[in-house]
């Protein structure tokens, strides 16, 4: 011990003199750092609701509350904050699908306690209930390239459009198993899905079923909505998909292509054991007019249920609209007779080339039988309304499809102009292709307003049809070397009070002309009422476009009960599994009150 | 470590030794032999320091497994000397006349999983959980939420599930 | 959709669904005394089994008076009884010196007039807080900080964490928070001193009033209740 | 001048001692604080924890003696002050003092602790006991180079009245005793860093160790008591060591200047230095302080 180690401690004096470390936080508020995990904030515009902020919270901190009624994609729920339970994770944050939920940098909230249960008041909605830091700008949120789902989707084999132009095979190969389980894997299992579904099938349920591999169980949840898995499996218009919660940020789960592994993967033989339908018969004979998918539908459940059915089909094959209007190489033969077989499996009877009205009189049906169902579909195509469109040469689309089903000769010529952008014109415009022509596709508004499939529209541009757009069929007339010329005038696009989208207006004095072989009319299809007459109708209360009926599909008289297209507005073919099914329900409920 | 385990495989019935690193090992040794096995190590192979006991429950297969975690300090060298034990009857030979602290891990091993060690000075005693009437804790057959719920009180919950509540609202009679 | 699924476990769930026992009002033998039927028989004699009365309060203006100087120099009691505990530290060294404001950690519950829960609180932690916090003398009061004494926080499906601490002392304020920094905390005792110049802060004659309540809730959960009634 | 007015002055300057003291603890806080980094309480705030602990609502006493603790306390706090003379040549502050007062000073200072052991020790908690043995063992130790050192005072100046010890110191500023006889005030001064009881030598109350020491049961207005003798006792001790070393002050401007000095010394070494345990502290008062005190009593009584 020397002097120095005595006298060395006082050098702590020299700080005395110096500026103290204290920092003047007594007065002000200090904010906290530009990415302090704070307080929540939520943009409920953005925020769907999707509850899986609720389902990551390691604390169970997050419960969804409603807050407004539900939509299609928002469920109208709202994560409501514990800050009783909140560690301030920000996993909620990091996998918010839609990114409305992120953080402010406010962390000073205190409560008295003495006079009131803090637990409710250390709770709220953030965006709902008004918070000092709404407003802040700064706080955590997602960083950029951190990323806890998984946002692109698992690329889908797809045959080369070169290749595809030669024949009608099938242009989606299909997940193999390993891709199938890490695109189900992306899942979060929200269920938002399953609402816009018309449907409603259990979309998560045979998601999660595919990603632990358990085949058979997830045909099982396929069939509990839906008979035609395989067909929807490949040509459904899967509004679920506009809807996924992974779409906001990112592509939305091939929901599509998943139902379709599912059916992929067991073969048709396998089906009864795996679906197990036991049927008790029961009594009752209902009969069903058309055998497209709102019909097979129907007939279905009903069988399932144990009633004697009977589907009068005035061609000479099963399917309707799936078979005569959905070309091959979207969905192939075999996958549609695969799901048919299996409904006719169940006993159902079919009487094909017996076209009600003709073969048969709907008069002596509604006398037969204890109840029927009616989906016919729409298969009387709409008119363009034009001069010289009654010219040899313009064809509608539907009937090209049909001739291409049916095996017959269509003579297509060199070039070939479509008229319209629905689904209906893709698939003509491609089948017309694939006959070898060349094809040129007149639409009245712009690109993006097309109601086709975005998919479809790609497809189409791979496989060089040309798309004309915002484009107003004139007239039609034949030139001299026996072809068809097509006058349409430029349109220009104006936003006109109280309609939903812009409406193309003719530019006056603009017009075009286009020489091709064949002309082919798509611009939609409505119902033929040709076939309803007799007594029975006469009971029937029809409205302006088709027959009146409840969202059960029950007409005005008891028996009788309508679905498919000519029901819904939506007109595809999900919407008719659904309405076959909802019927099937109620015509059930006709004669067992008690049961649902 | 290899050559250690060859040459205490003359000695003892050890078997499933694996290597994780260079200066950690594990091996497995009969009920029987453990307390032998550790004197041994301790007394002649220079692992004098008792790094912790722990335990795990195999509740499939219905044992318990302690694993008593040695180290040598002039080698540095850690050894794991795993023991398995029936769940029916949780009893095992003490330690804490090797190493002294072993009869802190031995409540806790008593407290926590219900392990017994006969001889342990207060192994009964409570430790942590003063007045616990429950079964031990750390049993993976205990169910901790569910005790936590039936005893504390927690804030009422009404979460809503998405998909049940978009049906009630939207289509509730499908 | 939930992964968490409460088990079925008849075993915990028949032994949890005993009958509960009496009410601490029910046992007591009259108005004024404690049952302190915890301790050993010798030790009975060595604590004092009256029940506490409520404290009077003097002349308002006075009591204003004395309001102020108390919210002025409030001594917390240094008791670390959470992860919580680890933001006192910050707020009595240099950064943010809190003896700014008066206050100064104190060791012993007899001289303090705060305790700061500090967060989760396990039952072992739990009778030593309510041994502390009665032997500190009124009026007293509790900050709780952190999630963990509001709702359960982190620890919402332990087995040995009490999960919301007003159920067992009352508390005067809550900062939540996982944890609370120091300057969330500084609000906390800035609100607290707020309450104690209007004269809300009366936790201490609210425990009295409630002290049947708080004492069921409290034996519920010490199951090894080898303590007086209250803790002179 | 009479009794009854003589007593109406001692009054009157126990209550300047009293302020002055609890404001030197302030300062000393706020000093303390600036060392530290911190900018510390106000420098009020030992009047506000008086107030405070006097409006506790409850206290909880352990028994007679625990309650007559903090009075011996504050009786030795009082009875150390009354028979000093506070200003030299004042009629108003001169207190009680009378020839041989300092040996009643040095009594009073004794009294005060043993009354605190007593009441500690009736309140039954071991960490008071332990702090009670270890503040009187301290006490012991610092008592001898202290002793010594007024013994060689009285040796220096063949008296035992402050009065006239402070008489004697009159003039000029190299008639103090710190002049005269310096070895003596070493040793008196180091033993006043033990009597202050700040670091080094503050294992009486280790805060964290033995909770607050010897008051750990005292609460309420007890504490308020014990906290009022602080500025009390602590007062009279700089006063004294003022009386008998620096010459004493004429004026009570000189006496804050002064006593203000004097204190700085604990604070001085207190802000530096770490704690001694108490053999430490024992074995160090009795040696250097107690060896310096024995060399200046030598040096006077040749």
């Amino acid at each position: 011990m020397n002097l120095k180690d005595i006298l060395s401690p006082l050098y702590v004096w020299k700080r005395a003199f110096e500026k103290p470390y204290s920092i003047n936080t007594l007065s002000k508020e200090r904010p906290g750092a530009a990415r302090y995990r704070g307080f929540h904030k939520n943009d409920l515009d953005k925020c769907i609701g999707c509850g899986t902020c609720a389902e990551i919270c390691q604390n169970q901190s997050i419960e969804m509350v409603p807050v407004h009624s539900a939509k299609d994609g928002d469920s109208g729920l709202r994560p409501k904050i514990d800050y009783g339970r909140c560690c301030w994770c920000a996993l909620c944050v990091d996998i918010c699908p839609s990114g409305s939920l992120t953080m402010s940098n406010s962390y000073i909230w205190v409560e008295e306690g003495l006079d009131r249960d803090v637990q409710e008041t250390y709770c709220y909605i953030p965006g709902a209930d008004q918070k000092p830091w709404d407003s802040e700008e700064l706080g955590y949120h997602r960083p950029e390239g951190y990323e806890l789902l998984r946002l692109e989707r698992v690329p889908m084999p797809h045959l080369p459009a070169e290749e595809r132009l030669e024949s009608f095979v099938e242009m989606v190969k299909g997940y193999s198993r390993e891709l199938a389980i890490k695109e189900a894997d992306r899942c979060i299992q929200c269920g938002i899905c399953t609402a816009t579904c018309p449907a409603h099938m259990n979309i998560p349920a045979y998601i999660k079923a595919i990603r632990e591999d358990r085949i058979a169980e997830g045909l099982k949840i396929l069939y509990e909505t839906n008979p035609f898995p395989g067909v929807c499996g490949r040509v459904c218009t899967r509004r679920c998909e506009d809807v996924c919660a992974l779409s906001h940020r990112g592509e939305a789960i091939s929901i599509r292509w998943l139902k379709r592994y599912l059916t992929d993967c067991i073969e048709s033989k396998d089906y009864q054991g795996i679906l197990n339908s036991e049927v008790v018969p029961n009594g009752k004979n209902i009969a069903i007019i058309g055998s497209g998918p709102g019909g097979l539908s129907a007939a279905y459940y009903l069988a399932k249920l144990g009633y004697r059915v009977e589907i009068f089909e005035k061609n000479s094959a099963a399917g309707g609209m799936l078979r005569y209007g959905i070309p091959e190489y979207r969905l192939p033969y075999a996958s549609l007779d695969k799901d048919i077989d299996y409904i006719l499996s169940l006993g159902v009877q079919i009487h094909y080339n017996t076209a009600v009205g003709k073969q048969v009189r709907f008069d002596d049906i509604y006398a037969r039988f204890d109840a029927v169902f009616i989906s016919t579909g729409l298969f009387e195509p709409f008119i363009i309304g034009i001069k010289g469109e009654d010219t040899p040469g313009v064809i509608s689309g539907l009937k090209l499809l049909d001739d291409v089903t049916n095996g017959r000769e269509v003579r297509l010529g060199k070039h070939v102009i479509v008229v319209g952008g629905g689904n209906v014109a893709m698939d003509a415009a491609r089948t017309a292709k694939r006959l070898g022509s060349e094809v040129t596709v007149l639409y009245r508004r712009r690109l993006e307003d097309m109601p086709a499939d975005r998919e479809e529209i790609e497809e189409a541009q791979e496989e060089k049809v040309v798309f004309c757009c915002q484009a107003i069929p004139l007239e039609i007339e034949s030139t001299s070397d026996g072809r068809l010329a097509m006058i349409w005038g430029k349109a220009e696009m104006k936003i006109v009070e109280g309609a939903k989208r812009p409406s193309p207006v003719l530019i006056e004095g603009s017009s075009e002309r286009l020489v091709a072989d064949t002309i082919i009319a798509a611009i939609g299809q409505g119902m033929n009422f040709s076939w309803m007459d007799g007594e029975a109708f006469a009971r029937i209360k029809f409205g302006k476009w088709n027959i009146e009926a409840d969202r059960w599909g029950r007409s005005s008289d008891q028996k009788v009960f309508i679905g498919g297209d000519m029901f819904n507005r939506t007109a595809d073919a999900i919407s008719a599994i659904a309405d076959g099914h909802r019927s099937a329900r109620a015509i059930d409920k006709l004669f067992n009150p008690s049961n649902e | 470590m290899e050559t250690l385990y060859k040459e205490l495989k003359q000695y003892f019935d050890v078997d499933e030794f694996s290597v994780q690193k260079a200066s950690l090992a594990f091996l497995r040794v009969p009920k029987s032999q453990l307390v032998s096995l550790l004197t041994h190590m301790k007394d002649i192979r220079g692992y004098t320091h008792l790094v912790m006991v722990t335990c795990v429950d195999y509740l499939e297969q219905d044992s318990f497994l302690l694993t008593y975690l040695l180290h040598n300090y002039s080698t540095h060298c850690d050894l794991g000397i795993q023991v398995s034990i029936s769940r029916q009857n949780p009893v095992m030979d003490g330690i804490h006349h090797l190493w002294e602290q072993g009869r802190v891990y031995q409540r806790e091993l008593f407290e926590m999983f219900g392990i017994d060690f006969p001889g342990s000075p207060d192994v009964h005693e409570p430790m942590i959980l003063e007045g616990w009437q429950g079964p031990p804790p750390m049993r993976r057959d205990f169910d901790t939420k569910a005790y936590s719920e039936a005893t504390y009180s927690h804030r009422p919950r009404d979460h809503k599930e998405p998909e049940e509540y978009m049906k009630q609202q939207l289509y509730p009679e499908d | 959709m939930s992964d968490i699924e409460i088990k079925d476990n008849p075993d915990i769930k028949s032994e949890l669904q005993t009958p509960p026992e009496p009410g601490y009002s029910e046992w007591r033998k009259d108005e004024n005394t404690l049952y302190n039927d915890g301790l050993p028989e010798e030790e009975k004699d060595w604590f004092c089994d009256a029940r506490p009365q409520k404290a009077r309060k003097s002349v308002q203006v006075i009591e204003n008076f004395l309001n102020w100087a108390r919210s002025q120099s409030l001594w917390i009691l240094a008791f670390g009884t959470g992860c919580g505990a680890i933001e006192l530290r910050p707020l009595v060294t240099s950064r943010y010196d809190i003896s700014r404001l008066g206050m100064q950690p104190r060791p012993t519950p007899r001289q303090a007039n705060l305790i700061m829960i500090g967060g989760y609180v396990s039952i072992k932690t739990l009778k030593r807080i309510v041994r502390s916090y009665e032997q500190m003398q009124g009026p007293k009061f509790v900050v709780a900080v952190c999630s963990c004494a509001i709702n359960g926080g982190m620890y919402w499906d332990s087995y040995n964490t009490v999960k919301r601490i007003d159920e067992y002392i009352p508390v005067d304020v809550y900062v939540t928070g996982c944890m609370p920094r120091p300057e969330a905390v500084l609000a906390g005792f800035n609100k607290l001193k707020e309450l104690i110049k209007a004269g809300k802060a009366e936790g201490q004659n609210l425990y009295i009033e409630r002290f049947d309540w708080y004492k069921e809730n409290q034996k519920k959960v010490i199951k090894d209740w080898n303590m007086p009634d209250y803790n002179w | 001048m009479n009794l009854a007015y003589k007593i109406f002055w001692a009054f009157i300057s126990l209550g300047v001692v009293t302020v002055w003291g609890l404001t030197l603890n302030g300062i000393v806080h706020k000093i303390f604080a600036r060392v530290q980094g911190r900018l510390g309480p106000p420098v009020w705030q030992p009047f506000l924890d008086i107030i405070k602990n006097n409006s506790i609502r409850t206290a909880i006493s352990h028994g007679v003696m625990f309650y007559l603790g903090p009075v011996f306390r504050i009786a030795g706090g009082i009875g150390t002050y009354m028979f000093i003379p506070v200003l030299f040549g004042s009629v108003y502050f001169s207190n009680f003092s009378m020839s041989g007062d300092v040996l009643l000073v040095m009594y009073f200072i004794f009294f005060g602790q043993l009354g605190m052991a007593l009441g500690a020790g009736e309140g039954g908690h071991p960490y008071s006991a332990i702090a009670v043995s270890r503040g009187l063992a301290q006490m012991t130790a610092f008592e001898v180079p202290f002793a010594l050192s007024v013994i060689s005072l009285a040796l220096q100046y063949k008296t035992l009245s402050i009065t006239e010890i402070v008489a004697a110191q009159q003039g000029s500023f190299l008639n103090w005793t710190l002049f005269t006889n310096p070895l003596a005030v070493i040793a008196a001064m180091i033993a006043m860093l033990g009597m202050n009881m700040y670091n080094p030598f503050s294992l009486v109350i280790a805060p964290q160790e033995i909770p607050i020491g010897p008051p750990t049961e005292y609460q309420a207005s007890f504490l308020g008591l014990l906290a009022t003798n602080r500025g009390i006792f602590g007062g009279a001790k700089l006063v004294l060591f003022m009386n008998l070393y620096f010459g004493g002050a004429t004026n009570l401007v000189e006496l804050i200047v002064k006593t203000f000095w004097i204190y700085m010394l604990s604070v001085f070494v207190g802000a530096a230095y770490p704690r001694f345990r108490t053999e430490d502290s024992i074995r160090f008062f009795l040696k250097y302080p107690t060896a310096l005190g024995i060399i200046s009593v030598l040096l006077f009584s040749l």
